[in-house]
C-alpha cells in the first residue's frame, strides 16, 4: 500500500500557524528572557493576533488535509471573534496581569494555545479535528483557571472545571465513537452521506452519539444542565480569565456546534432539534432565575452568559438562515458588552474593589461616565434599544416567528423580561446608592480608556446601525444553506 | 464474541467511570482516574468498531485519545497538587467555597 | 424636519455631557434645547395641513432594509397634538425642576432631555420596529430620574415601572415581529392595509395589549403608576402622566385600531369592561388616599379610563374626545403634580392630613391649584370638559349603560379631587409649617400660566385642537369598521 | 471460541478491575487495579488485532500514566482510614442512576448492527504499518496538534507546580559555567604569622 | 365674534368678576373691586332692562346670536349663542336685578370681612354663570351655565374656608348637584342621540314634527318612550340645581355661605334654575305625560315635604332655605301641570320675596353679630324695626296675603292644580293646600321668635341683642327695593300667566290647558289659599306669642316625630349610610385588598417573590460540590437521552 499525502495547503492553516510559532516563540522567550519582559510580550501577543485576524480577513474559502481543515466564511467570521476576544481581553488584562505576577510569559502562551484551540475548532472538518482543538483549548484554559497557584479558590475553580471538563470530553469522545461506529468515519461531510445512504432507518445510537456529543459541547458553551461548573469557575478564576473564558469556549463550540449538528447530521434535524429547544429554555430559565440572587458580579455574569448561551441556542433551533444569522449576530455583540463589563470588573479590581456587586454603589457620583458606560453594558445585555443587545435578541426573536415557533419565543421574552431584574440591579445600585468614602479613585490607564471606549461606540452603534454586522453575519452563514 | 459484546464492556466501564465521579465522596484522585476509566471504555469503543469496520480510523483516534489522557492526567495532577499545596486536602467534600 | 424635533433634545444631552457639566450651564442648555425643540414643533403646526389624513413630513430612511425595517417618521393629526404636548411640558418640567433638583444636575436634564427625544421619537415613528426601539428606549432615562432622584422608597418604584412596563412590551415585541413577518414589512402604514386573519389578529392585538394595557395604564394592570408617580420627582411625575401614559393610549390608536380592526372591534367589550372598572375603582381608591401625590395618580388611571373607553367607542366624537382628553390630562394631571411638587417643596411632605389652611400663607397657590383640581373634575369652561362630554357622548352613542357607569366618574372625580381639596387648602392653618408658608414665586407662576391659558383655551375654544385631528380620525374610523378578514395572510407553518 | 474465552477472561476482569478502582478503600489499591484494568484492556486490543495500540496502553498507560498517579498518591500524603466515609446514604441513588444509564447503554447499543459494511480483510498489512502509513500522512495535521497538546500540558505541570523556593539552595549550572575567574578567586596577601583573614 | 349689546349683558360680570379677582387683592383694594364689580352689574342690568323693555314689552323679535364655535366634533356641533326671547328676559331681570341688589347689599354686610375682592368676584362670576345658563341657546351652553352656577356655589358656600362646615357644605352641595348633572348629561346624550343637535330650536322643531324613534333602549329598563326618557333624565338635573326632594340635602347645609349669597344663589337665581330648564324644555315636557306627571308629583312632595321640615327648624337661614325648597316644589307642580307661565311667573316674584327674606334675616344676623340661631333672638322689633317691616312684607308676600306678590303667583299655580282635573294634580292641590298653612305657619313662627316676644336671656345673646343695631344703607336699601318689588311684583308680574305670553319660548301641548281653566275655577278654590294663611296665621300666633311654652311641650310629647322632622326625615342619615361610608368603605378596601394585596401581593410582588424563591431554589443546589455537578450533569444527559433517543 504506497503511502499517500493528503493536499496540504498550508495558507489556510496561516492564521493558526502564525498563533502556534508566536507562542513558541514567547515560550522561549520567557524561558530565556529576563525578568521584567511584561510590556513586550503583550505587544508581541497583541500585534501577532492583529496580523493573524488581517490575515483571517483576507482568506479565501479553502480546505486542506483532506476536508479535516476547513476555512470558509463561517470560520472566519467565527475566528475574528475569537482573535478580538482574545486580542481584547488580553489588552485589557495587562495591568491586572502585572499586578498578579502573569506576566511571565506562560500565561500569554496558555492564552495563545488556548485561542489556537478554538481557531482549529472552528476549521474542523472531522472529529479528531474537533476533539484534538477542544482539548487543546479546554486543557489550557484548565491551567490558566488555576493560574493563580497559590489561591485557594482559583485552584478549586480549575480543579472543578478540570474534573467535569473532562467528564464532558468523556461523555462528547463516546458520543464521537458512536457516530464513527455506525457511519464508518469521522469526517463530518462522509458522517453526512452515511446518514443520506442509509435513509429510513436511523439508528438509535447515532442519535445518542449526537446527544453525547451535544451534551459535550454544552459543557463548554455552559448550557444547562450543564451550565453548573460556570458560576464557580467564573468566580474563582483570576478576573482576567474569566473575562476570557466566558468569550473564547463559547464561540469555538457555538462554531463546533454549528459544523457539526449542519454539516454532519443535517438529516437529523427532527432528532436534535427538540435537544437544542430543551437546553436553550432549560438555559434561559437558570439564567435569568438563578442570577438574582447573587452577590458576586463575576457569579453574576456567568449567569448571565448561561441566559445568553439561551438565546443563542433559541436562535439555533429555529433552522432557519434569520436564526442561524442571529446566533452570529449575538456572539459578536455578546464579546464585546462582556469586554467592556469585564473592563469595568478589572479597573475597579485595581484599587481593591472586590468582586462583590454591592462594591459598585454609587459608582455615578465619582466617575459618571464609568457609570454610563456600565450602565449601557447592563441595558445592552438585558435587551434595551437602542443598545446592541437588543439586536441580538430582536433577530433571535424574528428567526423564532419567522420559525413559528412563538412559544419559545414567548418563553424566551418572558425570560428576558425576568432576567432585566438583575442587570437593573447593577444600574440601581450604581446611580440610586451612596459610595463609599473614597471609592473608586483609581487610576484610568490607556488600555482601559481605549476598551471601554471600543465596546461603549461598539455597543452603541450596533444598536443602531447593525446593517454590517448582519450583512458579515449573512455570508458567514451562507455555508449551511 | 461480536461486537455487541465489547460495547456492551465498554457501556459497563463507561458507567462505572461515570459512577466513580458522582458516588466518590473523599478522593479526588479516584475522581481521576475515574475519568481515565470512561476513555478507556471510549478506547475500546473505537478499537472495537475500528477492527469491525475493517477501518483503521478508530485506532487512531485511539491514538490521539491516548495522547491526550495522558495530558490530561498531568494536567490534572498538577492542578491536584497545587491544589493541596493550599488545602492539604484532596477531599472532595471540601472543594466548595465556591458555591451558591 | 422631524428628525429634528425628535433628536434636538439628544443633541442637547450630548451637549451637556460634553461641554456643560456644570449645574448653571446644564439648567440653562437643557432650557434652550428644549425651548428650541418646542419652538421647532410649531413649526411643525404651522407647516401641517389638517386636511389630509396623510402622514406629512414624512422621512424615510434606509435601516435594515432586509427585513423590512426603516427610519420611517411623519405625523398625523392624531401624533402631532401628542408630539406638541411633549415638546410643551418639557420646558414647564424642566422649569419645575430649576430648584428642587439639586444634586447631579447634569445628569438630571441628560435624562430629561433624552426622554424628550425617545417620546417624541415613539409619536413620530411610521415604523413598527422604530416605534418598538424607541418606545423601549424611553424606559432608561425614566427608570434613572425616578430612581436617582427620586423619594424613599424610589428604587422600589423604579424596578417596579421598569420590569412592569418590560414585561409587557416584550410581549408587544412578538406580535410586533409576527405582524411585520407577515406583512414583509414594519411599515406602519403598510401594515394598516394588511389584510390579516381573525384568529391572528386576536393573537396580535392580546400580544399589543399587554404593553399599552400597563402603559395607559388599564385596571388592574395599574398598580406600578402609584409607585412610580409617589417616587418620583415632581417634574417625573408630570412627564409620567403627562405624555407615558398617552403612549398606551396613542398605541391603540396608532395600531390595535386600523391595523387589527376586527379583533378591535372583538374586544370591545374587554376594553370597556376593564375601563369601567378603572375609572370606578380607582376613584374609589383615590378617594381613600393619604398621599397627596397618590391620589392624583390614582386620579390618573380613573382618567385614563375615559380615555380607553372613547378610543374603542368608533365613533367620532369618542375617539376625538379621547385624543383631546389626552392633551387635557397631560395639561391638568401635570398642572396638579406640578402644584403638588409647589408645596412638597416647601414642605417635604405629601401627607394629606400635615396640611390644611394652605389658602391662607398661599392665595395664588390656593386660586390655581382650585382651578386644576376642577379642571380635572370636569367642569365646563376647562379643557376636561369638552373632552369628557365628547368621549361620554360617544360612549352613549355606542353603548349606554358603558356612559352611564363611566358617568359615575364624574360624580367620584369630582368628590375625591375637591375633598383632597378641601383638606389641603381650606380650613384653620393646620401647623406652623403651613403657617410660614411661602406663596409661588414667579419662576413657579410661569410654569402655571402658559397650562392656565391651555385649559381655558381647550375649554372655551377647543376648535383649532379639535380641528388639527378631524381628518385623521375619519379616516381612521373608516379603517377601523373595515373588516380585514377577507384576504388573510396566514402565517407560515 | 477460545477467543470467547479469552474475551470473557479479560473483561470480567476488566470490570472487577474497574469496580475495584472506584471502590478500593486503599489509594494505592485503586491505582493498583487501574493498572490492571488496563492490561487487561490491552489483551483485549489484542484480540481485536490492533497490536500497536496494545502495546502502547502497556507502556504509556502503564508505564507512564498509572505510575504518574501512583507517585503522586505517595507523594500527597493523605490519611487512608478517613477515606469511604457518608458515601453509603446515597448510594442508592446513584445506583439507581448508574443502572439506568447502563441499561439505556446497552438497549441503544444492541442495536447496533454493522450488516452494511462488510468485514473485509484485504491485502493483510500489520496494525502498526496501516496505523504508520496514515499517521503522518493523513493524520499529519491531528498529530501536530496533539504535539501541542502535550506542550500545553508540560507548560501547564511546571507552571502550577514549580516553586522557586527561597532559602533553598539549588544548583545553577548557567552560572557556574559562566564563573570566570575573578568572581570564583579572590587573592589574598598572606602576612606569614597572621594567617588568612576571613 | 360680534361683539352685541345682548353678549354685553353677559360679559360685563364675567369682566367685573375677572378684574376683581386677579387685581383686586394685589392693586385695587377693597373699595375699587366692590366699584368695579357693582357698576358691571349695573351696566348689566341696564342693558338686560332695556332687552327687557323691546321684547317682553315692546314685542321685539327674538334674537338669537352665535358667538363662538364651541366642540365641533363629526355631526356634533355646539356653539355658545345667544337666545333672548321671553322666558329669557325675564330670567335675565330677574338675574341682574337680584344680584345686582345683592351686590351693593354685600358692601354692607360683608363690611367686616377683609376679603372683598374675591368675594365681589365670586357673585358676578356666578352672576355671568347664570346668565349663560339662561341666555343659552342649546343644551350645551345650558349644562355649561348650570356647572358653572354650581361652580359658583361651591365657591360661595366655602367662601369663609375657615370653617369646617362651610367647606363640607360646599362640597356637598357640589357634589349633590353633580349627581343631579350626571342625569342631566345623560338626557342631553340623547338628546343629540334621537335629534342629532342639541339646538333648543332644532330639536323643538324635530321634537314637534314627531322626527324621533318612538322608542330607545335603555339598560335595565328596556324600551323606553324617547321623550319620557330625555325629560326625565334631564329632570333629575333640575332636581339637583332646585333642591327637589331626593337631592336637596345640599340646600340647608348650603346656608353655610354668606347670606348675600343665600339670597342670591339659594333663593333667587340658581335654584330655579331647574324651574326655567323645564319651562325652557317645555316642547319635550309636553309630549310626554308621563314625565310631566314625575315632575308635578316630585314637586308636591317636595313642597310638603320642605314645609314639614321647616315648621321645627331653629336656624333662621334653614328656614327659609327649606321654604325656598318648598317654594320650588310649588314651582315644579305648577310646570308638572303645564302650567309654565304660572311657574314662572311664581319664579319671578319668588325671586323678590325669598331675596328679600334673606336679605332681612341678613340684617337680623349682621345686627344680632352673626348670631343665627332663632332661640337666642327675640324681641328685636324694638331695635331693627325697619328690617322688621320689611321682613314682614316678604312673610306677607311669601305666605299669600292678598294683593301681595306671592298671592297672585301661589293661587295660579294652585288653580292651575285644581283645574289640571288629573290624579297628580289633585294630589298636588291637596298638598299644595297643606302646605300652604305650614309655610304660613313657620314663616310667622319665624317673625315672632326673632321679633316678638322677650329679648334673649343669655348673656351672650344678650350681649349681641343690646348692641343690635339698623343696617347700613347700602344694605337698607336693597332691602326697600325688593320690598317694593315684593308688593307690586304680584301685580306688575300677572300679565305672564296670561293667554300665550311668553309666545313661542313656551309650548303648552292642546289640551294641557290648565292654567286657562284656572282663570275659571269657582270662587271656593280661589280663596281657600287664603283661608290656609288664616290657619297658618293663627296657629303660629297661638303657638309662638299666646302660649310660647307650647312649642316644647308638644315636641317632647312627640318625640319621635318632632327628631324626624328637626333632622329633616333623616335624609342625611339614609345618603351618609347608603352612600358616603360604603363609598369609603370600597374604597379602602379596593385599596388595601384589591390594589395591596390581591393585584400587587399576589400578582407583582407574588410574582417577584416565587422567582425569588426559585432563584434561592437554584443557588441551594449550586452546593459547590463536583460530585453534585457531575451528577447533575449526568442526569441531564440521561433525560436527554431518555427523551429524546
Amino acid at each position: 500500500m504506497p503511502v499517500q499525502m493528503p493536499d496540504i495547503n498550508l495558507v489556510t492553516l496561516l492564521p493558526e500557524i502564525l498563533i502556534a510559532l508566536l507562542s513558541l516563540v514567547l515560550l522561549l522567550k520567557s524561558a530565556w528572557g529576563d525578568e521584567n519582559r511584561g510590556g513586550s510580550i503583550s505587544a508581541m501577543v497583541i500585534a501577532g493576533v492583529a496580523i493573524a485576524t488581517a490575515i483571517t480577513l483576507r482568506g479565501g474559502d479553502t480546505t486542506t488535509f483532506g476536508g479535516f481543515f476547513i476555512n470558509d466564511a463561517f470560520a472566519r467570521f467565527m475566528k475574528v471573534l475569537m482573535f478580538l476576544a482574545t486580542g481584547l481581553v488580553l489588552f485589557m488584562s495587562q495591568e491586572f496581569m502585572r499586578r498578579n505576577k502573569f506576566d511571565g510569559g506562560e500565561y500569554q502562551v496558555l492564552t495563545l494555545m488556548a485561542l489556537l484551540g478554538g481557531l482549529i475548532m472552528a476549521s474542523a472538518g472531522d472529529f479528531i479535528i474537533l476533539y484534538l482543538g477542544l482539548e487543546l483549548m479546554s486543557l489550557s484554559i484548565y491551567v490558566l483557571a488555576a493560574f493563580r497557584r497559590d489561591d485557594k479558590r482559583s485552584n478549586e475553580a480549575g480543579l472543578k472545571y478540570f474534573v467535569l471538563g473532562s467528564m464532558a470530553s468523556g461523555f462528547l469522545l463516546y458520543g464521537i465513537s458512536l457516530i464513527y461506529g455506525t457511519t464508518g468515519t469521522t469526517l463530518f461531510t462522509g458522517v453526512a452521506t452515511a446518514l443520506q445512504a442509509g435513509t429510513g432507518h436511523i439508528s438509535p445510537a447515532t442519535v445518542m452519539g449526537v446527544i453525547l456529543v451535544l451534551a459535550g459541547m454544552s459543557f463548554k458553551v455552559a448550557a444547562a444542565p450543564f451550565h453548573m461548573w460556570a458560576p464557580d469557575v467564573y468566580e474563582g478564576s483570576p478576573t482576567s480569565v474569566t473575562a476570557f473564558m466566558a468569550v473564547l469556549p463559547k464561540i469555538a463550540a457555538f462554531a463546533a456546534i454549528f459544523r457539526v449538528l449542519l454539516v454532519a447530521f443535517p438529516t437529523l434535524h427532527v432528532q436534535w432539534n427538540p435537544v437544542l429547544q430543551f437546553l436553550a429554555v432549560a438555559s434561559l430559565a437558570v439564567g435569568a432565575v438563578a442570577a438574582i440572587g447573587q452577590t458576586n458580579i463575576k457569579r453574576m455574569l456567568a449567569y448571565s452568559s448561561i441566559g445568553h448561551v439561551g438565546f443563542i441556542l433559541l436562535g439555533l433551533t429555529t433552522h432557519n438562515a434569520l436564526g442561524f444569522q442571529s446566533v452570529l449576530v449575538y456572539l459578536a455583540i455578546y464579546i464585546f458588552t462582556n469586554v467592556g463589563a469585564f473592563a469595568i470588573i478589572l479597573l475597579l479590581n485595581r484599587e481593591g474593589i472586590g468582586d462583590e456587586i454591592d462594591d459598585y454603589k454609587g459608582l455615578a457620583r465619582q466617575r459618571p461616565m464609568l457609570a454610563i458606560l456600565m450602565a449601557m453594558f447592563m441595558f445592552s445585555m438585558a435587551g434595551i434599544p437602542p443598545l446592541a443587545g437588543f439586536m441580538g435578541k430582536l433577530y433571535v426573536f424574528m428567526a423564532a416567528i419567522e420559525a413559528g415557533q412563538f412559544g419559545l419565543a414567548i418563553t424566551g421574552v418572558l425570560f428576558s423580561a425576568v432576567g432585566a431584574f438583575y442587570y437593573l440591579r447593577i444600574v440601581k445600585l450604581i446611580y440610586f446608592d451612596q459610595p463609599k468614602e473614597g471609592a473608586f479613585t483609581m487610576v484610568m490607564d490607556l488600555p482601559a480608556r481605549a476598551i471601554l471606549t471600543v465596546a461603549g461606540v461598539i455597543i452603541l452603534y450596533w444598536g443602531i446601525f447593525p446593517g454590517a454586522l448582519l450583512a458579515w453575519s449573512a455570508a458567514g452563514v451562507k455555508v449551511f444553506l | 464474541m461480536s461486537l455487541n459484546h465489547f460495547l456492551f464492556l465498554s457501556a459497563a466501564l463507561f458507567t462505572i467511570g461515570v459512577f466513580g465521579i458522582f458516588l466518590n465522596r473523599r478522593n479526588m484522585i479516584i475522581i481521576l482516574m475515574s475519568i481515565e476509566l470512561i476513555l478507556l471504555s471510549v478506547n475500546i469503543n473505537f478499537v472495537a468498531f475500528s477492527h469491525y469496520l475493517g477501518d483503521v480510523t478508530g485506532q487512531i483516534f485511539t491514538f490521539f485519545v491516548m495522547t491526550v489522557a495522558a495530558a490530561e492526567a498531568a494536567i490534572g495532577l498538577a492542578i491536584l497538587v497545587a491544589f493541596f499545596r493550599n488545602r492539604s486536602t484532596i477531599d472532595v467534600e471540601e472543594i466548595d467555597s465556591l458555591k451558591g | 424636519m422631524l428628525s429634528l424635533v425628535t433628536f434636538l433634545p439628544l443633541i442637547g444631552a450630548l451637549v451637556i455631557l460634553l461641554a456643560c457639566r456644570k449645574d448653571g450651564a446644564a439648567r440653562y442648555t437643557a432650557m434652550i434645547f428644549s425651548l428650541l425643540t418646542f419652538l421647532l414643533s410649531l413649526r411643525l403646526l404651522s407647516g401641517f395641513n389638517n386636511n389630509t389624513a396623510e402622514f406629512q413630513f414624512l422621512e424615510v430612511f434606509e435601516w435594515l432594509p432586509a427585513y423590512g425595517i426603516a427610519y420611517r417618521m411623519g405625523v398625523d393629526g392624531i401624533s402631532l397634538p401628542f408630539v406638541l404636548l411633549t415638546t410643551f411640558l418639557t420646558p414647564i418640567c424642566l422649569l419645575a425642576s430649576w430648584e428642587s433638583i439639586k444634586t447631579r444636575v447634569a445628569e438630571y436634564m441628560m435624562a430629561f432631555l433624552a426622554l424628550e427625544s425617545f417620546v417624541v421619537g415613539v409619536f413620530c415613528a411610521l415604523d413598527f420596529m422604530l416605534f418598538y426601539v424607541l418606545w423601549e428606549a424611553m424606559l432608561i432615562p425614566m427608570f434613572l430620574i425616578i430612581g436617582v432622584w427620586g423619594g424613599p422608597n424610589r428604587v422600589y418604584a423604579a424596578l417596579k415601572f421598569f420590569l412592569y412596563t418590560l414585561a409587557g412590551s416584550v410581549l408587544m415585541l412578538i406580535a410586533i415581529l409576527a405582524l411585520g413577518y407577515a406583512g414583509h414589512t414594519f411599515s406602519i402604514p403598510e401594515l394598516m392595509k394588511l389584510p390579516i386573519s381573525f384568529s391572528f389578529q386576536v393573537w396580535l392585538f392580546l400580544g399589543l395589549f399587554a404593553s399599552f394595557a400597563v402603559k395607559v395604564p388599564m385596571w388592574p394592570v395599574h398598580t406600578w403608576l402609584p409607585d412610580a408617580h409617589v417616587e418620583a420627582p415632581t417634574a417625573g411625575s408630570v412627564i409620567l402622566a403627562g405624555i407615558l401614559l398617552k403612549m398606551g393610549a396613542y398605541g391603540f390608536l396608532r395600531f390595535s385600531l386600523p391595523i387589527l380592526p376586527d379583533a378591535s372591534r372583538f374586544f370591545i367589550p374587554l376594553i370597556f369592561g376593564l375601563s369601567l372598572v378603572a375609572i370606578v375603582y380607582t376613584a374609589l381608591v383615590a378617594l381613600m388616599q393619604k398621599d397627596l401625590k397618590k391620589l392624583v395618580a390614582y386620579s390618573s388611571v380613573s382618567h385614563m379610563g375615559f380615555v380607553t373607553i372613547g378610543l374603542f367607542t368608533f365613533n367620532q366624537q369618542g375617539v376625538e374626545g379621547g385624543i383631546l382628553q389626552m392633551i387635557n390630562h397631560g395639561i391638568v394631571a401635570g398642572a396638579l403634580f406640578l402644584c403638588v411638587g409647589v408645596i412638597y417643596d416647601r414642605m417635604h411632605t405629601r401627607e394629606i392630613a400635615r396640611f390644611g389652611g394652605v389658602a391662607h400663607t398661599m392665595p395664588v397657590y390656593a386660586v390655581i391649584f382650585m382651578l386644576f383640581t376642577l379642571a380635572s373634575a370636569g367642569l365646563p369652561g376647562t379643557n376636561s370638559f369638552v373632552g369628557e362630554i365628547l368621549i361620554l357622548l360617544g360612549a352613549y352613542l355606542a353603548n349606554k349603560a358603558v356612559a352611564i357607569i363611566a358617568a359615575t366618574g364624574l360624580v367620584l372625580g369630582a368628590a375625591y379631587m375637591l375633598w383632597m381639596y378641601k383638606r389641603v387648602v381650606f380650613g384653620q392653618v393646620a401647623n406652623d409649617e403651613v403657617r410660614v408658608l411661602q406663596d409661588l414665586s414667579m419662576r413657579e407662576v410661569a410654569l402655571f400660566v402658559p397650562l392656565i391659558v391651555l385649559v381655558f383655551w381647550i375649554g372655551f375654544y377647543p376648535d383649532p385642537f379639535l380641528s388639527m385631528f378631524h381628518v385623521s380620525v375619519k379616516h381612521l374610523l373608516t379603517q377601523a369598521s373595515a373588516v380585514k378578514i377577507g384576504a388573510a395572510v396566514v402565517l407560515a407553518h | 471460541m477460545a477467543t470467547d474465552i479469552v474475551f470473557y477472561f479479560f473483561s470480567l476482569i476488566t470490570v472487577f478491575a474497574a469496580v475495584g478502582v472506584i471502590a478500593s478503600r486503599n489509594q494505592v489499591h485503586s491505582v493498583l487495579f487501574l493498572v490492571l484494568t488496563f492490561f487487561n484492556t490491552a489483551g483485549l486490543f489484542v484480540l481485536l488485532e490492533a497490536e500497536l495500540l496494545a502495546a502502547l496502553l502497556v507502556i504509556v498507560y502503564m508505564g507512564a500514566v498509572a505510575i504518574l498517579f501512583l507517585f503522586v498518591v505517595m507523594m500527597l500524603d493523605v490519611q487512608f482510614e478517613e477515606l469511604r466515609q457518608g458515601a453509603i446514604q446515597h448510594l442508592p441513588m446513584g445506583i439507581f442512576v448508574g443502572v439506568m444509564i447502563l441499561a439505556e447503554l446497552i438497549v441503544i447499543l444492541s442495536g447496533v448492527h454493522l450488516d452494511h459494511h462488510a468485514v473485509e480483510v484485504t491485502a493483510k498489512v500489520s496494525n502498526t504499518l496501516a496505523i504508520g502509513q496514515v499517521m503522518f500522512t493523513k493524520y499529519l495535521l491531528p498529530f501536530e496538534i496533539a504535539s501541542l497538546i502535550l506542550l500545553v500540558a508540560l507548560i501547564g505541570a511546571v507552571v502550577l507546580t514549580l516553586r522557586k523556593r527561597t532559602g533553598v539552595k539549588r544548583q545553577n549550572i548557567s552560572k557556574q559555567l559562566a564563573r570566570t575567574r575573578d568572581e570564583a578567586v579572590e587573592l589574598v596577601k598572606v602576612t606569614s604569622g597572621e594567617g588568612a583573614k576571613p | 365674534m360680534p361683539m352685541s349689546k345682548n353678549l354685553l349683558i353677559i360679559l360685563l360680570p364675567l369682566v367685573g368678576s375677572m378684574i376683581a379677582g386677579f387685581f383686586g387683592r394685589r392693586f385695587l383694594g377693597n373699595a375699587v373691586s366692590r366699584m368695579v364689580t357693582i357698576a358691571c352689574m349695573l351696566g348689566a342690568l341696564l342693558l338686560s332692562i332695556q332687552a327687557f323693555m323691546a321684547i317682553a314689552v315692546g314685542d321685539a323679535p327674538v334674537v338669537r346670536e352665535e358667538i363662538l364655535t364651541w366642540i365641533v366634533s363629526g355631526n356634533f356641533k355646539v356653539s355658545f349663542g345667544i337666545l333672548l326671547d321671553r322666558l329669557t328676559v325675564v330670567m335675565l331681570v330677574v338675574v341682574n336685578g337680584v344680584s345686582t341688589l345683592v351686590h351693593i347689599y354685600a358692601v354692607g354686610y360683608m363690611h367686616e370681612d377683609p376679603d372683598h375682592p374675591r368675594f365681589f368676584s365670586y357673585l358676578s362670576f356666578f352672576t355671568f354663570a347664570m346668565l349663560m345658563l339662561v341666555t343659552g341657546d342649546n343644551f350645551l351652553q345650558l349644562f355649561f351655565g348650570w356647572e358653572g352656577v354650581g361652580l359658583a356655589s361651591y365657591l360661595l358656600i366655602g367662601f369663609w374656608f375657615n370653617k369646617e362646615s362651610a367647606c363640607n357644605a360646599a362640597m356637598k352641595a357640589f357634589l349633590v348637584n353633580r349627581v343631579g348633572d350626571f342625569g342631566f348629561a345623560l338626557g342631553i346624550f340623547t338628546i343629540f342621540m334621537v335629534f342629532g343637535t342639541l339646538d333648543y330650536a332644532e330639536v323643538f322643531r324635530l321634537a314637534g314634527a314627531g322626527k324621533f324613534p318612538e322608542m330607545v333602549s335603555f339598560p335595565l329598563w328596556g324600551d323606553v318612550p324617547t321623550i319620557t326618557l330625555i325629560c326625565l333624565l334631564l329632570f333629575i338635573g333640575a332636581m339637583g340645581k332646585s333642591a327637589q326632594l331626593g337631592l336637596h340635602t345640599w340646600l340647608p347645609d348650603a346656608m353655610e355661605g354668606p347670606t348675600p349669597v343665600s339670597a342670591l344663589i339659594h333663593a333667587a337665581t340658581m335654584v330655579t334654575a331647574g324651574v326655567f330648564m323645564v319651562c325652557r324644555a317645555s316642547p319635550l315636557f309636553e309630549l310626554s305625560s308621563t314625565a310631566l306627571s314625575v315632575v308635578t308629583f316630585v314637586g308636591a312632595t317636595t313642597a310638603i315635604f320642605a314645609a314639614t321640615v321647616g315648621l321645627v327648624q331653629n336656624d333662621i337661614k334653614r328656614v327659609i332655605a327649606y321654604s325656598t325648597c318648598s317654594q320650588l316644589g310649588y314651582m315644579f307642580f305648577a310646570a308638572g301641570v303645564s302650567a309654565y307661565p304660572a311657574a314662572m311667573f311664581h319664579l319671578f316674584t319668588h325671586a323678590f320675596f325669598k331675596a328679600l327674606l334673606f336679605l332681612g334675616a341678613g340684617a337680623v344676623i349682621h345686627a344680632m353679630h352673626h348670631e343665627q340661631d332663632m332661640r337666642h333672638m327675640g324681641g328685636l322689633i324694638k331695635k331693627i324695626p325697619i328690617t322688621y317691616a320689611v321682613m314682614m312684607i316678604g312673610t306677607l308676600a311669601l305666605t299669600g296675603f292678598p294683593y301681595l306678590a306671592g298671592f297672585y303667583s301661589k293661587d295660579a299655580i294652585l288653580e292651575s292644580a285644581f283645574a289640571a282635573h288629573t290624579t297628580v294634580g289633585s294630589y298636588a292641590w291637596v298638598l299644595g293646600m297643606v302646605a300652604a298653612i305650614l309655610t304660613t305657619f313657620y314663616s310667622f313662627r319665624l317673625v315672632f321668635m326673632t321679633f316678638h316676644g322677650a329679648p334673649p336671656k343669655d348673656s351672650h345673646a344678650r350681649h349681641a341683642y343690646d348692641h343690635a343695631h339698623e343696617a347700613p344703607w347700602s344694605m337698607r336699601l336693597p332691602l326697600v327695593v325688593l320690598a317694593v318689588g315684593s308688593v307690586l311684583g304680584g301685580v306688575m308680574g300677572h300679565g305672564m300667566v296670561g293667554d300665550g305670553w311668553f309666545k313661542e319660548a313656551i309650548f303648552i301641548a292642546p289640551g294641557h290647558d290648565a292654567l286657562a281653566h284656572a282663570h275659571h275655577v269657582s270662587a271656593w278654590v280661589k280663596w281657600s289659599p287664603f283661608g290656609m294663611f288664616l290657619i297658618g296665621l293663627t296657629l303660629a300666633w297661638v303657638l309662638y306669642v299666646k302660649v310660647p311654652t307650647l312649642p316644647a311641650i308638644m315636641a317632647s310629647h312627640w318625640r319621635n316625630t318632632y327628631q324626624f322632622l328637626l333632622n329633616a326625615w333623616y335624609f342625611d342619615k339614609l345618603y351618609d349610610r347608603l352612600f358616603v361610608q360604603p363609598a369609603r368603605r370600597i374604597g379602602h378596601g379596593l385599596w388595601q385588598t384589591g390594589d395591596v394585596t390581591i393585584i400587587d401581593g399576589f400578582g407583582v410582588n407574588g410574582v417577584a417573590a416565587v422567582v425569588e424563591r426559585l432563584s434561592l431554589m437554584l443557588k441551594r443546589v449550586q452546593t459547590g460540590y463536583v460530585y453534585h455537578y457531575a451528577f447533575a450533569m449526568v442526569i441531564g444527559l440521561l433525560v436527554l437521552i431518555t427523551v429524546y433517543a
